[in-house]
């Protein structure tokens, strides 16, 4: 292999068809209320870690949702479970319940 | 497929009398190719075209990498232009996809914004003391083939066909992006289902590949090439549309822009060889060639007159499936019989550099 | 005289495994104790608690006082069962001992005396002892039968809701419900056959002998006292592995427990102890909300203990408990079920991890200087007014406070705590505690119940004294730094969060500042007994629809005080109700702020 | 007899029609189909109550009774309207006290929006021709086979510039979460992908409707649009677009794309514009005279409006319209 002083960057576009959305299923199947989010953001705008560091909890589950699992489970560490995000969300999503559900099928417990 | 939405997508395109802009890659990566350009349109047929020594490159390449400002450019292309009506010629066609963008671009913005055509015409009398004029017919090279591609077919002295099966090759069709992305109306068939090659492909017998990433950009990008920390976001367009076209197993792939034709040659190797990874059925590369390669092979020409030893993916697979006579011992010999030296084996590639060098050795 | 025939087998196996097994049980639960429990045991060994310890027993092991306080017929119901055991064991060696004087008798001799000693040899107190003990088997029986009839319907009994068995439980049970009927056979057969028993045995042995004839009831004679035998073994077998373990278990609890062993944020081999204590005689089920309000009836203490113990515990059993401790408050054992709950979570879910919240170092976006701080918690970022209200008050007061987190902060820690990932809220902990020890605070004031909570029980704030704002707020009253207008008409109702009220045992300091301010009317439930508003933040299992019908049943019990105003002390409860009612729902410092002297 | 013409035979002009008539007023309905009953005939369900759309025809039908009063005349345009006369395309002219406009809407043809292959890819519908098969009861692949992943695009031919077509169609979100569960019940096992701009739950009911497709049904919404559509080697169709809330290009394969085609104003509203000096909006539908007062009404005495002539309206909307129109009639009558 010859080094060119570069390498081939990685698609950045999301493939639904490479990914592998059992364990996205799996969450969604768990908790229906999920599929609920409009997207609105309110719970990013109200997170407490999201206030010191860049964590996206509508990002990350959304990312989830579309079989994108990388990193997911470090993002969602840095969530505190303070829970002002399930205060404010529209749509009455269990937002503490996802991070652990997410947690729980993506991490190692 | 259904597919008929080109013919909502028609040009002008010059029958005769053409002004030929030459392009600053394909001449010095597939000069074979404007050579028997101007031998088919010449000669086989008989179409006035004249290749103009005086004429130079149109800057787009620096333009597009921010170097040349606008009013410069301007001004260049001011030249060819008037250079054109100079040699008493109205119908101006380029080899590159870049310059036909380029014009294209020019002349809209001229008309859109009559402003720059009254700087423009200014600062070419200061700077050249010429007259300006506009073309009355812009077109690119690979238009003047479509326009003329039936005539090519009744010249043909061969067809897109594999001539072990009977069967027509799949060809894989790439058009510039700024063949019609920017201006869709001055394609053949629109920016979606461009048809300039296609037209050729089906009327020489071949079947054209229709592939999920058949619109995607080669990657060239200009300054993402251009800035080697950048390329491997080049390269990523082009691995890209080949990890899409490879499971149509396509015979080859034909380009209308020179830059997209060296680069998804080129590019093949690059990736092979840092990922060891080939797309070709023989695993080896696919063959990429310039239409004019096409057809040039179709009316009979003699593949190593084309240049087709310039590439860096082999093309002897290919010939052989089209029942091309060739010469392996000739391959690497120049014009003048010549060796022209032979290039280091690579992964993409699938004949013995090494027999053939022996063989003329001898 | 041998006392031992083969129908004693049964018994006599299952009394070994009994004791062998409770042996190796205790044994090893008390090796396992982390050194700091032992160094509590040794020191408190010697001194009142172990008297204090052993009258519990009496109180509770036997006499059950906690659930006849809670439910008579099913304290009575208890009491017969274990009491009147108690004392048939108890009056039976005294009428061994009466008989044989102070003889070495095994076991089975003392059990099956009647069988072995059944007329001759009479002593003149004979028809004393069988009177006696004819009398405490109807005792015993009486409870049986309720235990039958409370199967059958539970209402009855006073409890909405009985406990779902395993099967060793349905083992136990089915042979303790047969085991003094049993007896009552057994003994009746041999008074038939060979004289004696009191109004009881004695007397159905006239019925049977007369009715059936001794001679065919000799056939059944040693079948009887076979059956007797058999289901006492195959009681004390299943017995371990049941519920019925607490019989014996609750005794060494009270032991730990009044040498000062507790449960932790982390599980220890004093759990055991607490767990196999349980009698599962369910009376944590009905005060539960999820029970009474959502119908869920799977994940109370009661099974969550049992599901523990028999390691079949699920995530969606312990996270589905909204921790407000009212079963806590009813447990007759005393079981800490919200400390087995957290530290089961923190089984499940705690996965240590280093790098975890290393953003939060060198964060800190308090402002202000001070010696208050006042840290109001995430929570409070969402109910402005408190935060208006506080500021207020403070600077009615002339307080000069640090605002610890007024543009956001660090979560407290307590709902990663509840949430069982506890190594990681001691991140938060060690970087809050490190903000308040840098900004040289000396009281901190907090209006949030949760946070409160941590603050007083993990962060270990030593010179910092920890004040929920209600307990500061009266403080500044009573001093004379706040004055208030009375509002004559006013009337305000209160409600208890968890956290402050059961969870930090501050009831009293929020109805005085009301008090201060208007009048106080009191719903139904209140303090110790005061619902949950449903929005806990210990729950993540029910969603928002049943959250909210949590909070409508609070917000309609506390409407229905016609107070003009809901008054609450913890930023969630005031979300959670505001959604149920039409009614005003403010912040114990908002009606402060709002009726400040100037 | 006052004699009222009513030009468009749909659900708006035959209610229009039908009270009309029962007002003593003689009507004729003028529609360029063969028979009356307009879009609505050939759509399956209606949202949000999935009312079969042949329930509702039926009954706008029963209500317009066959009389000596009420003419028909099919399979011909009204080329000039007024007040007085009404000029056919058969150039015959017939007279008249009052015209109302009612010829609705044209579908946008999907095939200008190329990159989305309608017409070029078989498995490439249109919401239109999904009721179609709705109401055949076959939806189906185009080389057979049902779906095992479909997605619906919404905003075809509707805010989008580039297609002339700036204003928003109203009723398409709501048709393609409908379509969305229409499909998830015939196909459980499908996974259904709506991809949207704004979801535009105008109605009651609609957001309920909305709600239950995500939580109930698992419809997979993503903010984005499609932006090209390509054959891939097992033959279904690549689609590619971005998943604007990760901010992240998304690419699948499914096997069947619904376009939710928007409603365009009917090219013969220029020709109305231009004839009969009628005001006609930029989006090409006709202008109402006032947006609160006078819905109904045009600007020129005498000719009203009803249903989607003058802006994309839901079904119900049409009907009030078709029964408003006729009171502005009568009232306008009476005053003459």
């Amino acid at each position: 292999m010859i080094n060119f002083g570069f390498a081939i960057n990685k698609p950045r576009a999301i493939d639904i068809d490479r990914n592998n959305l059992r364990k996205s299923n799996e969450i969604i199947s768990e908790m229906p209320e999920l599929q609920a989010c409009i997207g609105c953001g309110s719970c990013t705008a109200s997170c407490t870690a999201g206030n010191l560091t860049e964590f996206n909890f509508r990002k990350v589950h959304t990312l989830v949702r579309r079989g994108e699992y990388q990193g997911a489970y470090e993002e969602m560490n840095k969530c505190m479970l303070c829970g002002k995000c399930r205060l404010v969300c529209p749509r009455g999503i269990n937002t503490r319940g996802i991070v652990m559900l997410i947690k729980r099928k993506l991490g190692d417990f | 497929m259904k597919r008929s939405s080109w013919t909502e997508y028609q040009k002008d395109i010059a029958d005769d009398h053409y002004y030929y802009a030459r392009s600053c890659i394909r001449q010095n990566f597939f000069p074979g190719s404007e050579k028997v350009f101007l031998d088919i349109l010449g000669k086989d047929l008989g179409r006035d075209i004249f290749d103009d020594p005086l004429h130079t490159s149109c800057t787009g390449i620096g333009y597009h990498s921010d170097v040349v400002p606008l009013e410069t450019i301007m001004t260049v292309v001011a030249r060819q232009f008037s250079l054109m009506a100079e040699a008493g010629y109205e119908n101006f066609t380029s080899s590159c996809i870049t310059s036909f963008g380029i014009y294209t671009e020019l002349l809209a913005t001229w008309e859109e914004f009559p402003e720059t055509e009254e700087r423009t015409r200014e600062n070419l009398f200061k700077a050249t003391g010429r007259e300006f004029h506009k073309p009355k017919n812009l077109a690119h090279t690979s238009d003047v083939i479509f326009h003329h591609r039936e005539a090519i077919a009744q010249r043909a002295k061969r067809k897109l066909v594999n001539v072990y099966t009977g069967e027509p090759l799949k060809v894989v069709e790439h058009i510039g992006c700024h063949y019609a992305k920017i201006f869709p109306k001055k394609g053949v068939g629109g920016s979606e289902f461009p048809y300039v090659l296609a037209g050729m492909v089906e009327s020489w017998g071949g079947e054209v590949v229709d592939y999920p990433e058949r619109r995607h950009c080669c990657g060239f990008g200009f300054r993402n090439y251009l800035v080697q920390a950048n390329r491997g976001y080049s390269v990523a367009n082009s691995h890209k549309k080949l990890e899409s076209m490879a499971p149509y197993k396509p015979d080859f792939i034909v380009c209308n822009c020179p830059g997209c034709s060296m680069f998804l040659d080129k590019w093949q190797y690059t990736i092979a060889e840092m990922e060891g990874t080939t797309y070709g059925q023989n695993g080896a590369g696919i063959p990429v060639l310039t239409y004019e390669e096409m057809a040039g092979l179709v009316l009979g020409y003699d593949p190593w007159e084309l240049g087709m030893q310039m590439h860096q993916v082999d093309v002897e697979p290919l010939l052989d499936k089209m029942g091309v006579e060739y010469d392996p011992a000739a391959k690497y010999l120049g014009r003048n019989g010549k060796f022209l030296g032979r290039p280091e084996r690579a992964l993409v590639n699938s004949c013995s550099q090494e027999t053939l060098y022996k063989m003329k050795a001898l | 005289m041998t006392f031992f025939a083969k129908f004693c087998i049964p018994f006599i196996v299952g009394v070994v495994v009994l004791f062998a097994v409770i042996a190796i049980k205790y044994l090893s639960w008390l090796r396992n104790l982390p050194k700091k429990d032992w160094k509590l045991i040794f020191s408190n060994i010697i001194s009142w608690r172990t008297v204090a310890a052993a009258w519990e027993v009496v109180c509770e092991s036997l006499l059950h006082r906690r659930i006849f306080k809670v439910n008579p017929r099913l304290g009575y119901m208890h009491m017969s069962l274990a009491f009147g055991w108690f004392l048939l064991i108890a009056v039976g060696w005294i009428e061994t001992v009466a008989y044989m004087g102070f003889k070495w008798v095994p076991l089975q001799g003392h059990v099956f005396f009647k069988y072995f000693v059944p007329l001759n040899g009479i002593t003149e107190h004979k028809p004393l002892f069988d009177f006696v003990m004819d009398l405490l088997l109807l005792f015993v029986l009486s409870g049986v039968g309720l235990a039958w009839f409370k199967r059958l319907r539970s209402r009855a009994l006073g409890m909405k809701k009985t406990t779902k068995h395993v099967l060793f439980d349905r083992i136990a049970l089915s042979a303790l419900w047969f085991i003094f009927p049993l007896r009552l056979v057994a003994e009746s057969i041999t008074a038939a056959i060979y004289g004696g028993g009191s109004f009881l045995t004695g007397g159905i042995g006239i019925l049977l002998s007369k009715s059936i004839g001794v001679e065919a009831l000799s056939y059944t004679y040693e079948p009887a006292w076979w059956l007797y035998s058999t289901a006492l073994g195959v009681f004390f077998i299943a017995m371990p592995f049941s519920r019925y373990m607490h019989i014996f278990t609750e005794i060494p609890l009270i032991f730990l427990r009044h040498y000062q062993l507790r449960p932790e944020s982390k599980e220890k081999s004093y759990d055991n102890f607490e767990l196999e204590a349980c009698s599962r005689c369910g009376i944590c089920i009905d005060p539960c909300q999820l029970q009474s309000q959502l119908g869920i009836n799977d994940v109370q203490s009661v099974y969550f203990l049992r599901d523990r113990r028999y390691n079949m515990l699920q995530q969606k059993i312990a996270n589905n408990c909204l921790m407000c401790g009212r079963c806590e408050q009813v447990c007759p054992v005393g079981i800490n079920l919200n400390t087995l709950r957290l530290n089961s979570r923190s089984s499940m879910r705690n996965i240590p991890n280093e790098g975890r919240y290393n953003y939060l170092r060198n964060v800190d976006t308090s402002s202000g200087e001070g010696k208050v701080g006042y840290f109001a918690g995430c929570m409070t970022l969402l109910t402005p007014n408190t935060l208006r209200s506080m500021r207020q008050i403070f600077e009615a007061a002339h307080e000069q406070v640090w605002w610890a987190d007024k543009e956001g902060g660090a979560c407290c820690g307590r709902p990663l705590m509840l949430s069982g990932e506890v190594d990681s809220a001691r991140k938060m902990i060690e970087h809050n505690k490190s903000l308040f020890v840098k900004h040289q605070i000396k009281t901190l004031v907090t209006s949030c119940p949760i946070c409160l909570k941590v603050f007083r029980e993990e962060y270990k704030l030593e010179g910092i004294e920890v004040l929920h704002h209600s307990e500061y707020i009266l403080r500044l009253i009573q001093k004379g730094r706040l004055k208030i207008n009375y509002q004559r008409g006013a009337t305000f109702t209160y409600h208890d969060p968890c956290e402050l009220g059961r969870g930090s045992g501050i009831y009293d300091e929020p109805r005085a500042v009301i008090k201060a301010v208007g009048e106080l009317l009191e719903p139904a439930h209140n303090r110790k007994e005061a619902f949950c508003c449903g929005s806990s933040v210990a729950n993540t299992a029910i969603n928002d629809a049943q959250q909210l019908t949590i909070a409508g049943k609070v917000a309609t019990e506390l409407s229905e005080t016609r107070a003009k105003t809901i008054v609450t002390a913890c930023p969630l409860c005031k979300k959670a109700i505001t959604r149920g009612t039409e009614t005003q729902v403010v912040d114990l410092s908002e009606i402060v702020a709002q009726n400040l002297k100037q | 007899m006052k004699h009222v013409i009513v030009i468009g035979g749909g659900i708006a002009g035959m209610q229009c029609a039908s009270e009309l008539l029962r007002q003593g007023v003689a009507v004729t309905i003028i529609e360029k189909e063969q028979d009356l009953g307009g879009k609505i005939r050939n759509w399956h369900k209606l949202f949000p109550t999935f009312t079969p759309a042949d329930e509702v025809l039926t009954a706008v039908r029963h209500k317009l009774k066959i009389s000596s009063n009420l003419k028909v005349r099919t399979g011909c345009q009204a080329t000039s309207i007024t007040a007085k006369k009404v000029t056919l395309s058969t150039g015959e002219e017939l007279k008249c006290d009052a015209a109302v406009i009612a010829t609705g809407f044209t579908l946008f043809d999907a095939k200008i929006k190329e990159e989305y292959g309608y017409g070029i890819y078989d498995n490439v519908i249109t919401s239109a021709d999904l009721e179609q098969m709705f109401n055949e009861g076959n939806v189906r692949l185009a080389q057979g086979g049902t779906p095992r992943r479909v997605a619906i695009l919404h905003c075809v031919g509707s805010r989008d510039e580039k297609v002339c077509q700036r204003h928003c169609s109203k009723v398409c979100c709501v048709t393609g979460v409908k379509q969305a569960i229409e499909l998830k019940q015939l196909f459980p096992k499908a996974d259904i992908f709506n991809f949207y701009m704004d979801i535009r739950m105008f109605g009651p009911g609609y957001e309920e409707m909305y709600r239950e497709a995500q939580t109930a049904y698992n419809v997979h919404f993503v903010r984005g649009r499609i932006s090209e559509v390509s054959p891939t080697f097992d033959n279904r169709l690549q689609i590619k677009a971005e998943d604007t809330l990760t901010g992240r290009p998304l690419k699948m394969g499914v096997d069947m794309l619904v376009l939710l085609i928007g409603m365009k104003a009917n090219a013969h509203n220029t020709l109305l514009s231009k004839e009969c000096q009628l005001q006609m909006q930029s989006s090409g539908f006709m202008q109402p005279k006032d947006s609160f007062l006078g819905n109904v009404t045009s600007n020129v005495g005498g000719v009203f409006y009803a249903g989607a002539v003058t802006a994309p309206k839901n079904v119900g909307e049409s009907i009030n319209e078709g029964t408003a129109a006729a009171h502005s009639v009568i009232e306008w009558l009476e005053k003459r």
